[in-house]
């Protein structure tokens, strides 16, 4: 883990109470307890099937809090689950491009989408090295390491508050995922808050300021806001 | 033929057997304007429409040529992987839908003063319709947004079971009562007789059209093996790109 | 919201552009279901003649269905309906550029299909005005319950199959009111048709106006 | 390669049974088609009645080009076409296992429209026999080039409007054929109806021989 | 890496010389030189789009070999690579599963077809923990990691000569990485050969014997057969 930053005696990003997250009649969250403070980097993990990328897309307001309590950016998510949606930026399992569109087509598509300017589609691709040959190239060509780059680059044009990002790493090269660590850190600098889930221990764990255990649809081991 | 040969002595869609072939077309379609419009009589019963039968029937019978050159193409395509049979495949199943097209369209167009529509659901009418239909599946096909291979292939399965279906639609149809003409080269009906200069008009007709087709044909062919010999020089520029990008990083 | 509708029909265009599905293949298909009517209908010439406007729009109904489908497919693909969620795009907005991009294919279409049945079921074309407005009408509602019902049927397996089945029965209506209105119209006596232009006018509203209320909870359930 | 096919088939079958696609919306959306009809043409309902066999066959048309995509959109999704490419299983089979299993679930349906048209349109039965193998064969036809274009159009993004495009004008003569059988047999003179059954019988065989023979290098090409 | 094995003098299980293999017309694989001996762990890596999936995927006979040579398990791809099919097993970004069809039904099926006994399967089963509940789950309700299991399990089931996995380890968790090694360790040591490509390079490293670093479509680096 990075070197503690004294936590500010802020309100929490995000405050669970014994959420419940139904995906068809399965509970796949039992019950989450969980607390995050701003500009933290919180690393969730847990064997496969343990409710990570459902506890991201609860909190990204896309699944209904069926039991407990929980707000998300000050927003309570069992009044209005939507109203979170625009502040926080969900790197999914999927990407969420259109096949037939080009790199640039889907990158600027969706940072308009999300009332960035053009020029943050533009500073995005660059960054992602999507900028040269890539751009004009439609997604479906793409292999499976670009096409998440391209997904990345959507999200980072946005600039969210809260970045839910579910295994970032996966499928990057090693300049991409050092790229993504470094993204994120600067994300933090300037104020932003992010949880990712991730099986790659070792680098997640220097990356992350907390780390966050779920099992069974519930938190097993939590570093917890003030641990080091 | 081997792809070998080919790729050698094809460099411009034309040459100067194409050139003679594109004069000779260019001589018999003057001929066909001056006996098909001014030397042959007008017909006893359907008056001056009848010179479309100059340009109708012979395109029928090109675009029947086509059809059959795109089956024999797609099925050695599929038995050798014979790229030059490939693309004697796809460009005459281009021309064949021009001239279906033509037909189609001359073919309206004599019909609204003969039988006072542009179009009956009769079998000939019909089946040329679904023949239509087919070729622009088969052209669909071969221009899908894919790899090559992919649409080639895909193309040619397609391409196989066109004549085939066409026989087919025919014998299906033949049933149907018919309004369009009887064979009336062969047969010796009332009134479907047709000699002197109308048999010779139509005779030349068949040779300018069948010149067109082969001119037409023969430099679709070479401009499609053209594209695809571009493609294949692209190729060692874009390996050379490739491995740049490689060392690059 | 008028940006983001714009902002979607932009892109749905585009994509067409790109991938040209429509052109290639919607526009066929629709031919080939008028050449299918006459077949089946065949025998009996009169009977063709007094179908035609039945047999048009339910062509253009099918051909409709086609570009729905692709309407939608584009968005279920690979998580973009998520995306769309997250995006913070209005869901009015999206329904309307969407429905914009639908009707915008299926004007083209429907133009097309008209030279098509004038030609091949050699019909008297009269009373255009008529014929017109009947057009913009149906297509406006055949685009946006379209675009509605697609939202119900996309995102699942069998979207493909669900949506004609979800949304014949409720474009029935439309069917009936366009075949009456271009009835009226061929047949020479406009004031016939009107009131089914009106009839399809207030269903044309009330799709619009529950597609821009109910395209957000719809969006909702994934 | 019979064990091939009949591994498919389970397959098919076994998936139709845990996700009831057909059952619960392909059926439907044909009860519709003709009710649709029934619209369309109501009026007169003389007319209804001759149209019946063509109307029938229509149905049954856009009813199998449903059960079709979903039989291919199964094998489309996410790499599974490049798994049946590895696994060793003979083209043949799984061209064979397809058409059995989409020819099963159309056969279903064949006797439940028929119940349907019956009722519906209020039609007498007659010519049992003629009507019994008219449908094994025209459903051995569509399924069989069904399949066999399905392919064609698989794996491809434009898939859902290229399948329609290519299949109907391939299928036209079998709708001729089987409409006149249809006719002929209700009509109460079914020897006017076996010469069609005949011809439909070709094209069935010849599909089918294109399909054993054909399958390989399409399911080649990803 | 592991304590080199002296390797055996047997005939190579890949030979390549100058493939060139077309996406398109892009060519993924600018003239590729590769030779595997049997037996061995043989990591691939590169950075995204350096083309290790069309590798792979060639390999496999899925891709055509545009140019140069190619043999595979003794068979000449570039005359028949139908051949080399059934022989080698390929496990890609995507998993090749029926949606609806529950995990149990799938490895069944994928097994039988590949010509593997119903025993087969479900030793696959057990041995990826898929057994339990999710047995009877359908496909379409698993997590991404459940998803790549089951997929393993159908690879598994079908004990190929020559193993073709891209990125294996992506997305899943500890035990799942851990059992992928000591699966490949086995398959060796049983006479099989595999090539893996794989952004995680620490874990990759100490499983392979051998390290082919390709970069543009050619390989540019080779830790070669007779490489410690
Ligand atoms: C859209 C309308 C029409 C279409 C699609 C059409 C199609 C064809 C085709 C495909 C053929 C070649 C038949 C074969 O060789 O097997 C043909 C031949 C012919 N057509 Fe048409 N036709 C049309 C209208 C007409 C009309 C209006 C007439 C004149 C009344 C006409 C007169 C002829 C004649 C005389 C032949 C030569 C018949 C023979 O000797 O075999 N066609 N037509
Ligand atoms: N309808 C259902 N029936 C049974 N179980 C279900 C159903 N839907 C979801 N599940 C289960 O819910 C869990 C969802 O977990 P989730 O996707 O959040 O896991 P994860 O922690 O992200 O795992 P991974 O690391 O594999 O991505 C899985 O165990 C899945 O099997
Ligand atoms: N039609 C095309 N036009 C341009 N480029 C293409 C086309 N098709 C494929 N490509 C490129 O070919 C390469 C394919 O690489 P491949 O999928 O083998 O990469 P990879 O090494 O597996 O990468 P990753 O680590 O991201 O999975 C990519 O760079 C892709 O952009
Ligand atoms: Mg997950
Ligand atoms: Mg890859």
């Amino acid at each position: 883990m990075r070197p503690s930053v004294p936590v500010p005696p802020t309100e929490a990003v995000i405050r669970l109470r014994g959420v419940v997250a139904l995906l068809g009649r399965f509970p796949a969250l039992a019950g989450i307890d969980l607390e995050v403070a701003p500009r933290r980097i919180v690393l969730l993990r847990g064997a496969n099937g343990a409710g990570k990328t459902t506890l991201l897309r609860t909190l990204a307001g896309l699944i209904a809090v069926a039991e407990g309590q929980a707000t998300v950016l000050g927003v309570d998510l069992v009044a209005d689950r939507r109203a979170v949606r625009h502040r926080v930026g969900l790197l999914g399992h999927a990407t969420g491009l259109y096949d037939d569109l080009t790199v640039g087509d889907n990158v600027r598509f969706w940072a308009r989408a999300a009332g960035a300017e053009a020029d943050d589609a533009e500073q995005a691709l660059v960054r992602l090295g999507l900028a040269g040959r890539l751009r004009s190239v439609a997604v479906s060509r793409l292999s499976a390491g670009q096409r998440r780059r391209t997904s990345l680059a959507c999200l980072i044009a946005r600039r969210p508050e809260l970045w839910l990002l579910d295994e970032p790493h996966a499928g990057l090269d090693q300049d991409g995922r050092d790229l993504v660590d470094t993204i994120l850190r600067e994300a933090t600098a300037a104020g932003a808050t992010v949880l990712l889930s991730s099986h790659e221990l070792d680098r997640s764990l220097q990356l992350a300021d907390e780390v966050v255990t779920i099992a069974g649809g519930v938190v097993v081991a939590d570093t917890g806001m003030s641990a080091p | 033929m081997t792809t070998e040969a080919h790729r050698q002595d094809i460099d411009s869609t034309g040459s100067n057997g194409t050139r003679v072939l594109g004069i000779a077309a260019l001589i018999a379609m003057a001929a066909l304007a001056l006996f098909g419009l001014v030397l042959s009589p007008a017909d006893a019963n359907q008056g001056e429409v009848v010179r479309i039968l100059y340009v109708h029937v012979p395109s029928a019978t090109v675009a029947y040529i086509g059809c059959f050159l795109t089956t024999i193409g797609s099925a050695v395509y599929l038995w050798r992987r014979s790229r030059w049979w490939e693309l004697v495949a796809y460009a005459s199943a281009e021309i064949a839908t021009v001239f279906t097209s033509i037909v189609l369209v001359t073919g309206m167009i004599w019909g609204r003063p003969t039988w006072g529509v542009y179009w009956v659901w009769d079998a000939r009418l019909t089946s040329t319709a679904m023949l239509l239909l087919l070729l622009l599946g088969y052209l669909a096909v071969r221009r899908l947004p894919a790899d090559h291979e992919v649409r080639t292939r895909r193309a040619a399965i397609v391409g196989l079971l066109l004549v085939p279906n066409v026989i087919i639609v025919r014998q299906s149809v033949q049933w149907w009562r018919t309004l369009h003409q009887k064979p009336t080269l062969l047969a010796n009906g009332v009134g479907a007789k047709i000699e002197g200069l109308m048999l010779f008009s139509l005779f030349v007709g068949f040779i300018a059209i069948g010149l067109v087709f082969a001119w037409l044909l023969i430099h679709r062919f070479r401009l499609a093996w053209l594209e695809d010999q571009l493609d294949e020089a692209g190729l060692d520029v874009a390996i050379a790109e490739r491995r740049a990008e490689g060392a690059a990083s | 919201m008028l940006r983001d509708a714009l902002l979607i029909a932009g892109k749905d265009l585009r994509l067409e552009l790109r991938s040209r599905v429509a052109l290639n293949q919607v526009l066929p298909f629709a031919l080939l279901v008028l050449v299918l009517f006459a077949f089946a209908l065949d025998p009996d010439r009169g009977l063709l003649a007094r179908a035609t406007p039945g047999l048009y729009w339910v062509a253009v109904l099918f051909s409709a269905l086609l570009a729905l489908q692709r309407s939608l497919s584009v968005e279920s693909a690979d998580g973009n309906r998520d995306a769309l969620r997250l995006s913070g795009l209005d869901p009015a907005g999206i329904f309307l550029g969407k429905v914009l991009a639908v009707a915008t294919q299926l004007a083209v279409l429907e133009v097309l299909l008209g030279v098509g049945v004038a030609v091949l079921y050699t019909t008297r074309i009269t009373g255009w005005v008529l014929l017109a407005v009947t057009c913009v009408v149906a297509t406006a509602s055949i685009a946006a319950a379209g675009t509605l019902f697609g939202v119900v049927a996309a995102g699942l397996r069998v979207r493909e199959t669900l949506l004609p089945l979800l949304l014949l029965p409720v474009l029935a209506p439309v069917l009936i009111g366009a075949t009456r209105a271009f009835e009226a119209a061929l047949a020479g006596s406009p004031s016939e048709g009107w009131p089914w232009v009106g009839l399809m006018g207030v269903f044309a509203s009330l799709y619009i106006v529950a597609g821009v209320f109910g395209f957000g909870p719809l969006l909702e359930e994934s």
